[in-house]
């Protein structure tokens, strides 16, 4: 695994050197927006004076490179710095953001894969049929309808009129876990695009996979159908969705704003919006080192994955 | 003792108060940066919070005058620039006394230059060094100048009391309001407990707790499914589908936000009154009303605080006249005039009036061009530059908009309406104790305003609230940020 | 016979919004006078939007910039993203891969709210600057895209005896492999397509493109969506008709593709 | 082995039979009336020349057929499944598992009676078992590797092991051993025959008049989709009737390809050649050539065991295979490692013909406009020039016009072969290495195209010619040989001194294995 391990390390190292300019880019495009962390406080008060002082309690006259070599240097100590304003430490925000997140993004991940695989598979055995077409119109229809409708939607009757699911997380705080019910609806609302996605690109590999000889060999030497479709057949139609696959993972774990919105879950996305919005640079700036290193892992991954399963290709002349 | 200026249990058939339960109020919040400290607050859910487990020496009531809270009187000497606070008994939720040390150590805090507190600003008529306490429960505030309306200042928006030393109220704040602390998780939830010693009375309820749901259909879904009773800001469209329906109480706080374009009136084109007359003219308030906050208001008429004190109610309506306004522009070279009209989705139904007046001021030749601002940095950006731009306002006595918007020196003069006499008609009323001969002077700024003002204010928004049927006692009358809005300790659940 | 079968629905479902989309323009005449926001009845069939407009015309106007401006940012999309996928499959050169591959990811990992707060506030551009900003913010997920579906084909004997023939890179890149992986291409460029949409409406929101109430599909939805309860047809008939598109244009696209697929027994081996 | 012939066939029950099976494309017949029985315990073979409907005609007991065929006719098919080694073994391994995947998963079904815990082993047994049948070593990890990082021929016992391991009543086998040593090729065969002697039904497509000598009880010739002659085996190749069938008996070539008189200074030098393959993440050395060189006019053979890295060599040569040190010359001067930094006339100089026909080309584009694309690319001849002068070349090679336009899917095995070499001719190489170009070829189709071969080495001008080959009959008339065992050069020579006096053991051995099939080995 020698070549294999000294790429993962350079892709690795490279890694470092992208969540750095994540960070950077961030900075710079906090730092680019309009205003900054003293008017976004001072709201519909902008005294000049006042916004002046907080400011200078801020630490906001300092020029930038100032502010962001420190907040560097206490990040080489693990210390990713405090909120401009409330003060507290954004390790805190981090930490708190974080369970909500994950425990979303891990149940509909965990939903998603099968879900969205087996109906792309679906789809391309019956490639042209009915239930193709029916699978197709479906995922491609839910797809197409923008999020906060469907989340109305659901809510008003799975919640509301069927009192099956509780309609928002409002008050379940961050037990959410001991509360699956709460967890059903913005779960369903998160899977509905990427189910699409995942389907519609595993289905394209798929009619492919199962039209290729090998596919056709396998099933004469009497391997069972499902077997073939997928342990056979499968990992060549898996390049794309497992792109797709990591993007969606990382559009999970970078905070779903709308579904968090929609149903009050306290995760990642509200947090960079409020941060955003009160211009909370280095609350920004540790979101940015969090989501930078997913995206590089994640991008890591799904590359290992294309790269198994596409084994010729780094061979080939 | 109590609030003698507005009726609390207003809802007819209320019946008699119910002890216990807890109450749910959902609030958009300001995330994980949320802090209890009530000097710093910013938001309306803050403002809650803080009345809830604070109190202010006097606050406002329904027609924006100043009621006294924890001030039990107020007396001016002669020159109306010495004011005297006796303080009624009360005390914090650890049992110790309000005292007068208290009240000028909260209020030295808020003025404290470093720190830049909100209402710092309101505060600034007080000579705080000069203030000194008279008594254990006395204070007398020193002016800077003869102030009529101090009463405003002490009833300001965040000038809450705090324990004498106070630095920190995340952990354990500690206030004389009627609910004490249980717990407090940013951005996500607050609990309070019913304070049994309230000089105004217990609460009725035994918990309180705020949530947080910043988007509004989450709000209004979480009372629809019972999760909350109190859902605090709701959009007017909501608000109609729900009213007659009847699973929910939509309640209205009218007169709750001026709604305005603003108009600087220091540079062209509207350094020409005529210019500025002419758009008055041609604004079809009923249309504005009726599009952009879809129909929840009532028309404006070009002044601040409809029926608040002082309020100039004699004044004609004015109606659109596009004739009128292209006479006027003509008369002033500006047929063809282009401005560019700012907006934002900062605040509900900016960008909406901006389309209708964009649509409106076609038909006078007049080419408007919308531009968008950054929701985050809007009110700084619109407060030197640009020409024009979409306003609006929340409750506050009309003599605070004056002074904090409408005089040479105020600081956030949107309008930059910097008029001589104007100021001095101010300073007149400020000095004038009787207040028929102040209620007069304010007739005539308005009148001014009335005439050649930057403010076309198009409308008033109602303020909407959804409360679950079993909550009573809620407020009707009471626009946001008044003393009877968001007050949770004279409502009960049935 | 056949034909019928195969493209008749997909060409039945997208008939109507793009029917619409280039006929409504034309047919949708004067605006009618403003009436009150969200209100049914009162002349206007499907009722008034959320500034008091009739949501008819809305309709009629609103079809065209979406299905412009969606189609312009997906192609410029892969405009760029197919290059740079396909040289990277088919480089040997791996410090040339990450060259062209590492800086897109990092855009990946930059929070697109935080993008397009900036532009919106940097440089407040018009419809065609905001298909190239939309197609900015997609290269580098369809880039990947590209480059995985590529990876295979890219290593396959076939590629080699093109090289061995000195074809061209472009001949090998597009008339081979992107030939080769037509239908991932087809399916992600078809989904993309409908993510476009409402990225454009996003990006309206925040003062980017086009107006906060133009005329547009995607910016209907996303705007009365506060009237949701009161007068649905203003959020649904234009996100209904966003489904048709989506649908029917996706379907079509799988028919056409279908028959380039062997029937399954026909591959020798 | 071969049943005794006394025994009378039709009381063997029919296993299969096709009859009066006629398969249609377009209204040209590929398969016209052809029937045929199988029959346990026999080995039934299809000979006949390239494009002769063999691949159809085994394909049709398996149920397939080309696309947009019409088909009349019958077959039955009696018992369960058919094992199947396809022509093109690359096609039906699965590049993105490995090659234990499907054998693993086929012994795992055999093993579902016995008791969990024994299954594992028991599989694993089975499918060690398959593979030494198939004569490949389980130990060398074979099954841990991807098809592409397997040589031809073991690809191609790769398949066989599935087959075997099948267990199936009948095994249609398409040239199972083209990419097989004469070693190997005699252990196969072996195995075959052990496999008809259990009770399975062989039916055997092949050019290999050796194999079929060896291994057929029954033999069918077929030529233009028809069956021309049909019969016992030692009948049809003792005796044959049909002139066609004569025909295809004929001896091989002997004439020398090249002129021994016009060989020239070096052309090609490859020199202190090390080749690595990467399996499992280490790179091992494959291939170690101290020295290896081409003359201007003549033709290097060069021969080995299945797996011994001629493929390797080759695709050293052609810049197809870059992980190597060493240097490989063209008229003295170093040719770039990787075809990609080579030039134009750097790649029209030395030309590859790939081992795989069918997976070298493009399966959407037809082969004509395929094969005219190098003189466009390599030479900038014009469009309808380079058409002509490929359809010219290819009708040379015996594909006519309307064949040619149709894309690869819709040529036989031998078809594409030709298409491939007429490919690489294109380009007026100075270099020809060609792998294996004649595996699916029938004596007589074999035997013009090395004349055609011939002629050009020995055009003034024409090329040096790297015949890589397992058919020591197609080896012998090369100028020299090379030989390799394990990825070493053992011995090259000229063709009398390799094949007359052999010095190395490996090359004796290879020798007496290929006299054993008969192989008019001489000099
Ligand atoms: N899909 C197709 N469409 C049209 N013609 C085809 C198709 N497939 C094969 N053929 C033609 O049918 C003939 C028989 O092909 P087949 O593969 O059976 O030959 P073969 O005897 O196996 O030849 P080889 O020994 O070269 O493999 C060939 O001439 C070939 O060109
Ligand atoms: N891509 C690869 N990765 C790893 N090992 C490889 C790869 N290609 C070939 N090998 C191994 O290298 C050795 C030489 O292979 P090569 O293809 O050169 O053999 P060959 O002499 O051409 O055999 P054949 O006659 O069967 O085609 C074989 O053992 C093979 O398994
Ligand atoms: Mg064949
Ligand atoms: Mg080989």
């Amino acid at each position: 695994m020698n070549g294999m391990r000294s790429w993962i390390a350079r892709r690795l190292l490279l890694g470092a050197v992208q969540t750095a300019a994540v960070v950077l880019l961030v900075f710079a495009l906090t730092e680019a927006l309009p205003g900054d962390a003293a008017v976004a406080f001072a709201g519909d008060q902008p005294d000049p004076q006042r916004i002046a002082a907080v400011r200078e309690a801020m630490g906001l006259d300092r020029p930038a490179h100032e502010r962001l070599a420190d907040w560097v240097l206490g990040l080489l100590h693990g210390d990713f710095g405090t909120s401009l304003t409330s003060g507290r430490p954004v390790a805190g925000f981090l930490a708190d953001g974080f369970g909500p997140t994950l425990l979303l993004a891990a149940v509909t991940v965990l939903l998603l894969v099968p879900v969205g695989v087996g109906l792309g598979v679906l789809a391309a055995r019956h490639e042209g049929r009915f239930t193709d077409r029916l699978i197709s119109s479906a995922t491609l229809g839910v797809y197409a309808v923008p999020e906060f409708a469907l989340g109305a939607l659901l809510v008003s009757v799975f919640a509301l009129r069927l009192g099956w699911f509780p309609p928002t997380a409002v008050g379940y705080g961050t037990g959410l876990l001991a509360h699956p019910a709460v967890l059903v609806l913005p779960v369903l609302v998160l899977l509905a695009r990427p189910v699409c996605s995942l389907a519609r690109l595993v289905r394209a590999g798929m009619i492919e996979a199962l039209a290729a000889p090998y596919t056709a060999h396998a099933e004469r030497y009497g391997i069972p159908g499902a077997r073939v479709r997928y342990a056979h057949a499968l990992p060549n139609a898996l390049a794309p969705a497992t792109q797709q696959l990591a993007r969606t993972v990382d559009w999970l774990l970078c905070g779903v704003i709308v579904v968090e919105a929609l149903y009050v879950i306290p995760g990642l996305g509200t947090v960079l919006m409020n941060a955003v919005a009160d211009r909370d640079i280095p609350v920004v700036q540790g979101l940015a080192v969090v989501f930078g290193l997913a995206t590089v892992v994640l991008n890591l991954g799904a590359d290992l994955v294309t790269h198994r399963l596409a084994p010729r290709s780094g061979v080939a002349a | 003792s109590g609030s003698p200026a507005t009726g609390t249990a207003s809802g007819k058939g209320d019946g008699t108060p119910r002890r216990g339960g807890r109450l749910r109020a959902a609030f958009a919040g300001g995330g994980a940066s949320e802090t209890l400290d009530p000097h710093l607050g910013n938001l309306f859910a803050d403002a809650a919070r803080s009345k809830a487990l604070f109190d202010k020496l006097a606050d406002y009531g329904a027609d924006l005058a100043a009621v006294p809270r924890l001030a039990e009187k107020w007396e001016p000497n002669a020159g109306l620039d010495r004011w005297t606070v006796t303080l009624r008994q009360a005390e914090f939720h650890d049992g110790k006394p309000v005292t007068a040390a208290d009240v000028l150590y909260s209020y030295r805090r808020i003025a404290d230059p470093e720190k830049a507190y909100r209402a710092r600003a309101s505060l600034e008529p007080v000579d705080l060094k000069a203030s000194r306490a008279t008594g254990e429960r006395t204070v007398e505030f020193v002016l800077k100048r003869p102030t009529a309306e101090f009463p405003n200042v002490i009833a300001a928006f965040g000038t809450y009391i705090v324990q004498d030393g106070a630095t920190a109220f995340d952990r354990d704040p500690v206030g004389s309001g009627p609910f004490r602390f249980v717990s407090f998780t940013p951005g996500r939830s607050t609990v309070l407990r019913r304070n049994d010693t309230h000089w105004d009375g217990a609460p009725h309820l035994d918990e309180l707790e705020f949530v947080v749901a910043n988007e509004e259909s989450a709000r209004i879904n979480a009372l629809l499914g019972g999760q909350i009773e109190y859902a605090h800001e709701l959009n007017p469209a909501t608000g109609r589908a729900h009213e007659k329906a009847g699973g929910i109480e939509i309640v209205r706080l009218r007169n709750s936000a001026m709604q305005a374009f603003a108009m600087k009136t220091d540079r062209p084109p509207f350094d020409d009154p005529r210019v500025r007359e002419a758009f008055f003219l041609i604004a079809d308030r009923q249309e504005l009303v009726d599009g952009a906050l879809s129909g929840a208001g009532e028309q404006g008429n070009d002044l601040f605080g409809k029926g608040y004190e002082y309020y100039a109610d004699e004044l004609p309506q004015r109606t659109q006249d596009i004739g009128r306004a292209r006479s006027l522009l003509k008369q002033a070279g500006a047929q063809d005039l282009k401005v560019t009209l700012d907006t934002s989705s900062v605040a509900a139904g900016f960008t909406e009036a901006a389309g209708i007046f964009r649509d409106q001021a076609a038909r006078a030749g007049v080419t408007v061009d919308v531009r968008m601002g950054s929701k985050d940095s809007y009110w700084k950006d619109i407060l030197d530059s640009g020409t024009l731009c979409c306003y609006r306002s929340g409750a506050m006595p009309i003599e605070s908009h004056i002074s904090q918007r409408l005089l040479t020196d105020s600081t956030t003069n949107a309008t930059k309406w910097q008029d001589k006499t104007f100021d001095t008609l101010y300073q007149q009323a400020q000095s004038t104790k009787d207040r028929t001969a102040r209620a007069a002077l304010y007739g005539r700024m308005q009148r001014q305003l009335y005439t050649e003002g930057g403010f076309l204010v198009w409308g008033f928004g109602d303020w909407i609230l959804g409360t679950a049927r079993n909550l009573r006692g809620v407020a009707r009358e009471a626009p946001a940020n008044t003393l009877d809005w968001a007050r949770f300790d004279k409502v009960w659940l049935a | 016979m056949n034909r019928l079968r195969r493209y008749g629905p997909g060409a039945a479902v997208v008939a109507i919004p793009l029917g619409l989309a280039l006929a409504g323009p034309f047919l949708a005449g004067e605006p009618s006078a403003r009436a009150a926001s969200f209100t049914l009845g009162g002349g206007h069939r499907l009722g008034t939007d959320f500034v008091g407009r009739d949501v008819v015309h809305q309709v009629l106007l609103g079809g065209r910039p979406v299905v412009l401006v969606a189609l312009a940012a997906t192609a410029l999309a892969y405009l760029v993203a197919l290059p740079l996928g396909l040289i990277s499959a088919l480089t040997h050169r791996r410090w040339l891969e990450e060259v062209l591959m590492r800086p897109p990811d990092v855009l990946l990992a930059v929070p697109s709210l935080l993008m397009i707060l900036l532009v919106a506030a940097a440089f407040p551009p018009g419809p065609v600057g905001l298909a190239l900003l939309v197609a900015f913010v997609s290269i580098p997920d369809a880039a990947r895209i590209v480059r995985a579906a590529a990876a295979e084909a890219a290593s396959r004997p076939a590629v080699e005896a093109l090289r061995m023939q000195g074809e061209s890179w472009w001949r090998i890149a597009v008339g081979y492999v992107g030939r080769s992986i037509l239908r991932t291409l087809a399916a992600d460029a078809g989904i993309r397509l409908t993510g476009v949409l409402y990225l454009v409406a996003t990006a309206a929101f925040l003062g980017i493109g086009v107006a906060p109430d133009a005329a547009d599909w995607a910016v209907m939805v996303d705007r009365n969506r506060t009237g949701l309860l009161i007068q649905p047809w203003a959020v649904v008939v234009p996100a209904l008709l966003i489904v048709a598109l989506t649908m029917g244009g996706n379907l079509l696209v799988d028919a056409a593709l279908q028959h380039r697929t062997p029937p399954r027994k026909g591959r020798r081996p | 082995m071969k049943p005794p012939m006394e025994q009378p066939m039709n009381e063997n029950p029919v296993l299969a039979s096709v009859t009066a099976l006629t398969v249609e494309v377009d209204g040209r017949a590929l398969v016209d009336r052809v029937s045929l029985r199988i029959r346990p315990g026999t080995v039934t073979a299809l000979v006949g020349a390239s494009g002769s409907g063999k691949t159809t005609t085994g394909l049709a007991l398996l149920g397939e057929y080309p696309a947009g065929a019409r088909v009349t006719g019958e077959v039955t098919v009696h018992g369960t499944r058919i094992g199947y080694v396809p022509q093109h073994p690359a096609a039906v391994l699965n590049p993105a598992r490995r090659t234990g995947a499907l054998l693993h998963d086929m012994a795992r079904r055999q093993v579902r009676d016995l008791p969990r815990p024994q299954r594992r082993t028991a599989a694993r047994q089975r499918v060690t078992e398959a593979l030494a049948d198939a004569q490949l070593d389980a130990s060398a990890g074979v099954l841990g590797r991807y098809p592409h990082q397997l040589s031809g021929g073991q690809q191609q016992r790769v398949v066989l092991a599935q087959a075997l391991l099948l267990g199936a009543r009948v095994i249609v086998a398409d040239e199972p051993t083209t990419g097989q040593d004469a070693l190997t090729k005699r252990r196969i065969v072996d195995q075959l025959a052990a496999v008809a002697a259990r009770g399975i039904a062989v039916l055997l497509l092949s050019h290999d008049l050796d194999v079929v000598r060896e291994l057929a009880d029954e033999v069918l010739v077929m030529r233009g989709g028809r069956v021309v002659e049909q019969g016992p085996a030692h009948r049809i190749l003792d005796g044959p009737t049909h002139p066609w069938t004569k025909e295809l008996l004929a001896e091989p070539r002997t004439l020398p390809y090249a002129d021994p008189g016009r060989t020239g200074e070096e052309l090609l030098t490859v020199d202190g050649l090390t080749a690595r393959h990467r399996t499992a993440g280490r790179r091992a050395p494959v291939l170690n050539v101290d020295r290896l060189t081409l003359r201007r006019g003549e033709c290097l053979a060069v021969v080995g065991r299945s797996g011994s890295g001629k493929t390797t060599l080759a695709r050293c040569l052609a810049g197809l295979h870059r992980d190597h040190t060493g240097q490989i010359l063209l008229d003295g001067t170093a040719l770039p490692r990787s075809l990609r930094d080579r030039s134009r006339e750097q790649l029209a100089a030395v030309q590859y013909v790939f081992q795989d026909a069918r997976a070298a080309f493009d399966e959407h584009r037809p082969v004509l406009d395929q094969v005219a694309r190098t003189a466009v690319r390599l030479r900038g001849a014009g469009h309808r020039e380079a058409t002509e002068e490929a359809r010219r070349t290819l009708t040379d090679l015996g594909l006519d016009d309307a064949l040619v336009r149709r894309a690869p899917g819709g040529l036989s095995g031998g078809e594409l072969q030709r298409a491939a070499l007429a490919r690489a001719l294109l380009a007026r190489p100075r270099v020809l290495v060609c792998d294996e170009i004649t595996s699916g070829l029938d004596p007589v189709t074999r035997r013009s195209l090395l004349d055609l071969l011939a002629t050009l080495i020995r055009r003034p001008g024409g090329p040096g010619v790297v015949l890589i080959t397992h058919d020591l009959d197609t080896a012998a008339p090369a100028t020299r040989l090379a030989v390799l065992d394990g990825g070493h050069i053992v011995e090259q020579g000229t063709r009398e001194q390799i094949l007359t006096a052999p010095r190395h053991p490996f090359t004796a051995a290879l020798l007496a294995a290929s006299r054993r099939w008969g192989a008019a080995v001489r000099p």
